[in-house]
């Protein structure tokens, strides 16, 4: 039932759960000032662990997803726990921003690079709304801004969408690879 | 512009005039027929389950085992069990199924039958838990005296003449040494006397007696030896139950 | 929620936070599908989930209006066009392949790492954000009446910039989708009339 | 006696009984919820904080414990009423076995498909077959909950779900249902699925645009998102309903009244508004008929929106087997069949509070001697001291005001419903390239003309 790779993955798994846990549990601090560390940087030092035994894991055969996945969540928990709510928000924001452009950047598919493109520019929008109710509460700049993102947004993918279609129509594929006519 | 704004309050008020149309039949009487409770109305022509009728006036069986059912039925759903008389000569029916489960309610046996005899009823209700109950025999098939006579007088069919009775004796002594082939010169025949009733129904009663020399007594001859020694196979096989149908059916259409 | 005093404090004060991890965990391995998953169609409904979910982190800041416009224009919109833009490309054609080139995969984890620790460090190096955090955040209906007198005063340039965009785009996708016929097909279309032309004629013959 | 009568009867005899039997329920879930449960946390001796956030907590749920007990009942008698109406129009008799007058025909239906067998089909993507009913379902639960504050009178009980983003929370919740379609016709890996999922696509999006700016003519004219505050605007009468212009005629009905009355004092004030505004007579017709126009929009559009003939091409049978929910079958095609009817009253419900005055009836004198008479029946009933004194627990729900507004928007939203079935019986389906023909080319730039003349009218009067 279990294959070695998922195996692999589950152990990551437990393990980045322990760290967090202990992270959240202040075990973690503890450990450093042990060391003769500063104790505030505890949750760079868990992340670095958690990223650490991503990367073992990943070396040994895991399941690329599965990694990934958990590593992002339990990195993204043990990063904003002792945060500003603020810092939260943006720093989750960075997270759908770089996923957007691990997208953006791998995929073959021209209507995946443009879903990627929404979900960096909804990263964004994260980013405005959060400035918008903690420094600019009264004034709502941020969320006037991401109300034009949105109409830009929907602007660029009808006729991003279109220019997908048509390339369809003439060359029968949305393999970013075969769109080499431009080369030279 | 004002052709299209023209054409729009004229489509709109024909949506009207469908939506006041559909509307007004909330005012009448549902015409639904609630089946179970009420039995729908069904024509004459109605070709449901099919039986065998009696004679309405004096309740005679009409079979006279001419097997033209048998033959012309595409499902081949009719299986008629006769032999012949050794007293009378004449062919007496001893078991007449039908399997309603092959049957596809053609209705051609109906057309070829010389006697009026197998009819499409309005029965329609005949759903059963196996398909052996779906093959009636002889006993399910007939129909009562007013059955018949309801359905004769609602498919307007003539009411065919009764066999002669005072006949029974000479009939089967001429019969006797003509066995196996019939005798069309020979006076008034009564094997092929139902037959001509059918045939020449709407003549008068007084035209009994004329000799059988027509087609409709002579072609069934030629089969006849097969279909007698097809007979005996079966009564060999099956005596018993063909035997008591044999005894049980010649009270039945006499009295 | 007025009429609820004792609910709201309570739930300012508890649920908040939970709530905002719940949606987080949700939402990041839904964008991952969105990236990484086989089925490219799939992908595009995993991207209504992460729209949905950062729709609830608008209404965590007190973001209403927006909220509802995000699953209303993005949710649904902008994603069933995703959605049938992949169903008119041929979509199996990549179900078999892989999402990405394993020559791309390297560089693009690089770009992503580095983008995110970019954004990340610089959110914690930064000491003095001026934030108000004494100040509470707009009830609904102000934040509806501020988000529109601001629409048609200070921004109203902007907003009209923004209609005369979308009026653009929608010309240049329908120009852009608009299926321009072939010249063989051009040929078969006029074949296909005359045969229609006479086929009427012979049916009005046999009419008379 | 007229036997077409006699079937008229019983139908309404039916809609009686099945329409006492949901508010039954609705009314002591309610109760139970919101006033019992309450009551029993506070006499069991927990801590008083705890009791005070315990029945806080319950009483929030009231709203969603009583959708949820309404729509999956409602349902089942829409259907039914469908049936039995449908049946009216065409002449026939309509479901007539089980129970008294086919009362129960739905509950058993309901029974039956809740125990057959739920099929996945070969190919399918299960995850997704699976979350297309849930995602079809869950908003028409969450999306009534505005409603729900217009239709009680804003009680207090239902006054917390009362946004003030109101019916742009309903429609934007509206629009998740056409995720789920699109969803469950592409996981069942069938081609008449796709095709009838993808028309369905295409037409939400295209008639959602004038269903919207129906809504926004009307969201113009009241100046507010606000359910509640628009069904209040249109307390006075028949025609301050927005439907016939938002009360655009009624100066110069009370005009004509006062000059009827020899009222000099009040023709002379109203003569001096009349002379600031010499073209209002003009444009307070002109509105009507704008709003009239508005509401036929609205209507289209939200057909188109629930899939209802002649706009059912997602699940033309003729063509499409039955759509995107071919291949569903046992509890999923419920939920999809439940979704399907509730979409349906949620469109009527929302037309009722928009533009046909919400709880209020046609005629102000109508309403409060309605309001007194209910009062009256209810003191008439036994107990009633004990009922009516502070202390009883069934005071706070029983309420004349609220049962006259809810009796008002339920018959104006299932009049609404008859009508979408008497359309269903009379129009036959569009053809798809007539529908999006019909929606961008016409629907569309008819509103927002409309849209852009009323702004100006709306200056005018």
């Amino acid at each position: 039932m279990l294959s070695k790779s998922n195996l692999q993955s589950l152990l990551f798994l437990a393990v980045a759960v322990g760290i967090t846990l202990l992270f959240l549990t202040g075990q973690v601090g503890g450990v450093l000032s042990g060391a003769g560390l500063p104790a505030y940087k505890a949750d760079l030092f868990a992340f670095l662990a958690i990223v650490s035994v991503a990367v073992v894991s990943l070396a040994f055969g895991g399941n690329k997803t599965m990694i990934m996945i958990g590593g992002t969540v339990t990195a993204f928990i043990v990063l904003t726990a002792f945060q500003d709510s603020m810092v939260r928000y943006m720093t989750l924001g960075a997270i759908f921003f770089a996923i957007g452009a691990y997208g953006m950047v791998a995929s073959r598919n021209a209507v995946r690079m443009l879903m990627s493109i929404e979900l960096m520019i909804n990263a964004a929008n994260i980013n405005f709304v959060t400035f918008s109710r903690a420094v600019d509460p009264e004034h709502l700049g941020g969320q006037l801004f991401a109300i034009f993102v949105l109409t830009v947004a929907a602007a660029e993918a009808a006729v991003g969408l279109a220019i997908v279609l048509a390339i369809y129509r003439n060359m029968a594929t949305v393999d970013m690879e075969k769109f080499n006519l431009l080369k030279w | 512009m004002f052709g299209l704004v023209g054409r729009a309050v004229e489509s709109l008020y024909y949506v009207c005039v469908g939506l006041w149309t559909v509307a007004k039949h909330t005012g009448r009487a549902p015409i639904t027929k609630e089946f179970p409770d009420t039995m729908p109305d069904l024509p004459g022509a109605f070709r449901g389950r099919l039986a065998l009728a009696v004679n309405p006036e004096t309740s005679e069986h009409l079979c006279i085992s001419c097997r033209q059912c048998e033959r012309v039925c595409p499902d081949k759903c009719i299986d008629i069990t006769a032999h012949k008389s050794p007293e009378t000569g004449k062919l007496e029916l001893i078991d007449f199924k039908i399997d309603h489960g092959l049957c596809m309610f053609c209705g051609l046996c109906t057309e070829v039958c010389p006697t009026t005899c197998i009819i499409n009823t309005n029965d329609f209700e005949m759903s059963d838990y196996s398909r052996e109950a779906l093959i009636y025999d002889l006993k399910k098939l007939t129909l009562t005296q007013d059955e018949s006579a309801h359905y004769f007088s609602k498919k307007y069919l003539p009411i065919p003449k009764p066999k002669p009775k005072p006949a029974p004796k000479p009939a089967a002594a001429a019969a006797k040494p003509a066995d196996g082939v019939a005798a069309p010169a020979k006076p008034a025949p009564p094997a092929a006397k139902p037959a001509e009733g059918a045939a020449a129904a709407k003549s008068a009663p007084a035209a009994t007696d004329k000799p059988a020399g027509d087609a409709a007594a002579t072609k069934p001859t030629a089969e006849k030896k097969a279909d007698d020694s097809k007979d005996s196979e079966k009564e060999k096989a099956a005596p018993e139950p063909s035997a008591a149908e044999g005894k049980a059916e010649p009270d039945k259409t006499e009295g | 929620m007025e009429g609820f005093p004792q609910l709201t404090t309570w739930a300012q004060a508890n649920v908040e936070q939970a709530v905002f991890y719940l949606l987080a965990v949700i939402a990041i391995p839904l964008a991952y599908g969105v990236v990484c998953d086989r089925n490219i169609i799939r992908s595009g409904f995993l991207l209504i989930g992460v729209f949905s979910t950062i729709a609830g982190l608008f209404i965590l800041l007190s973001a209403q209006f927006l909220a509802l416009a995000q699953i209303m224009i993005y949710g649904v919109g902008i994603t069933l066009v995703v959605v049938i833009a992949l169903m008119l490309t041929n979509p199996k054609a990549e179900k078999e392949s892989m999402p990405a080139l394993s020559i791309h995969k390297g560089p693009a984890i690089f770009v992503a790492c580095f983008l995110f620790m970019c954004v990340y460090l610089a959110l914690r190096s930064a000491e003095n954000w001026p934030v108000k955090t004494d100040v509470a955040a707009l009830s609904a209906a102000e934040n509806l009446s501020r988000i529109g007198q601001s629409l048609l005063t200070n921004y109203s340039f902007h907003f009209e910039f923004a209609s005369i965009l979308l009026l653009a785009a929608l010309i240049g996708a329908v120009m852009l989708a608009k299926a321009e016929p072939a010249v063989h097909d051009l040929n078969e279309l006029s074949a296909n009339e005359d045969k229609l032309k006479s086929s009427e004629r012979a049916d009005d013959v046999v009419k008379v | 006696m007229n036997p077409a009568v006699f079937e008229i009867g019983k139908f309404a005899r039916l809609t009686v009984i099945w329409l006492s039997i949901i508010f039954g329920a609705v009314w002591a879930a309610c109760w139970a919820v919101g006033v019992f449960a309450p009551a029993l946390i506070n006499a069991s001796g927990m801590p008083t904080e705890t009791a005070s956030l315990a029945s806080e907590v319950l009483r929030a749920l009231v709203p969603v414990v009583a959708v949820a007990v309404f729509i999956p009942i409602n349902a089942m008698f829409m259907v039914l009423c469908e049936r039995r109406a449908l049946a009216l129009f065409t002449v026939r008799k309509g479901p007539n076995r089980v129970g008294p007058d086919g009362l129960l025909q739905t509950a058993a239906d309901a029974v039956k498909l809740l125990f057959k067998e739920d099929i996945t089909p070969h190919g399918a993507d299960a995850v997704m077959f699976t979350a297309a009913p849930i995602i079809f379902f869950a908003p028409s639960i969450i999306g009534v909950l505005p409603l729900l504050a217009a239709a009680s009178g804003n009680h207090e009980l239902f006054r917390s779900v009362n946004l003030p983003t109101g019916i742009f929370y309903v429609l934007a919740i509206a629009s998740i249902p056409v995720v789920g379609i699109v969803m469950g016709g592409w996981a069942s890996n069938n081609k008449y699925s796709l095709v009838g999922a993808l028309r369905s696509a295409a037409q939400a999006i295209s008639y959602e645009i004038p269903l919207v700016l129906s809504i926004v003519a009307v969201c113009l004219m009241a100046g507010t998102l606000d359910v509640v505050k628009i069904a209040d605007q249109q307390k006075d009468s028949l025609l301050s309903w927005n439907i016939f212009g938002g009360g655009a005629l009624l100066p110069y009905v009370n005009l004509v009244v006062a000059g009827l009355q020899g009222n000099n004092e009040q023709v002379q004030a109203i003569m001096q508004h009349f002379q600031a505004q010499p073209l209002g007579p003009f444009a307070a017709v002109l509105m009507v008929v704008c709003c009239i126009i508005f509401f036929g929009i609205y209507i289209t559009g939200a057909c188109a929106e629930v899939n209802r003939i002649p706009f059912d091409l997602p699940e033309a049978e003729s063509e499409l087997v039955s759509g995107y929910n071919t291949e569903y079958s046992g509890i999923k095609f419920a939920i999809f069949f439940l979704a399907e009817f509730t979409n349906l009253f949620v469109v009527c419900s929302i037309a009722s509070i928009m533009f046909l005055g919400g709880g209020h009836a046609p005629l102000p004198g109508l309403e409060q001697g309605f309001t007194e008479m209910l009062g009256g029946i209810l003191k008439q009933l036994p107990g009633s001291k004990e009922i009516f004194s502070p202390g009883w627990l069934i005071n706070s729900l029983v309420n004349p005001s609220t049962v006259s507004q809810a009796f008002w928007i339920i018959l104006k939203t299932y009049s609404l419903v008859i009508f979408a079935i008497l359309i269903r019986a009379t129009l036959p389906r569009f053809r798809i390239d007539q529908l999006m023909a019909f929606g961008w080319k016409r629907l569309i730039p008819l509103s927002l003309i409309l849209l852009i003349a009323l702004t100006y009218l709306r200056e005018l009067v």
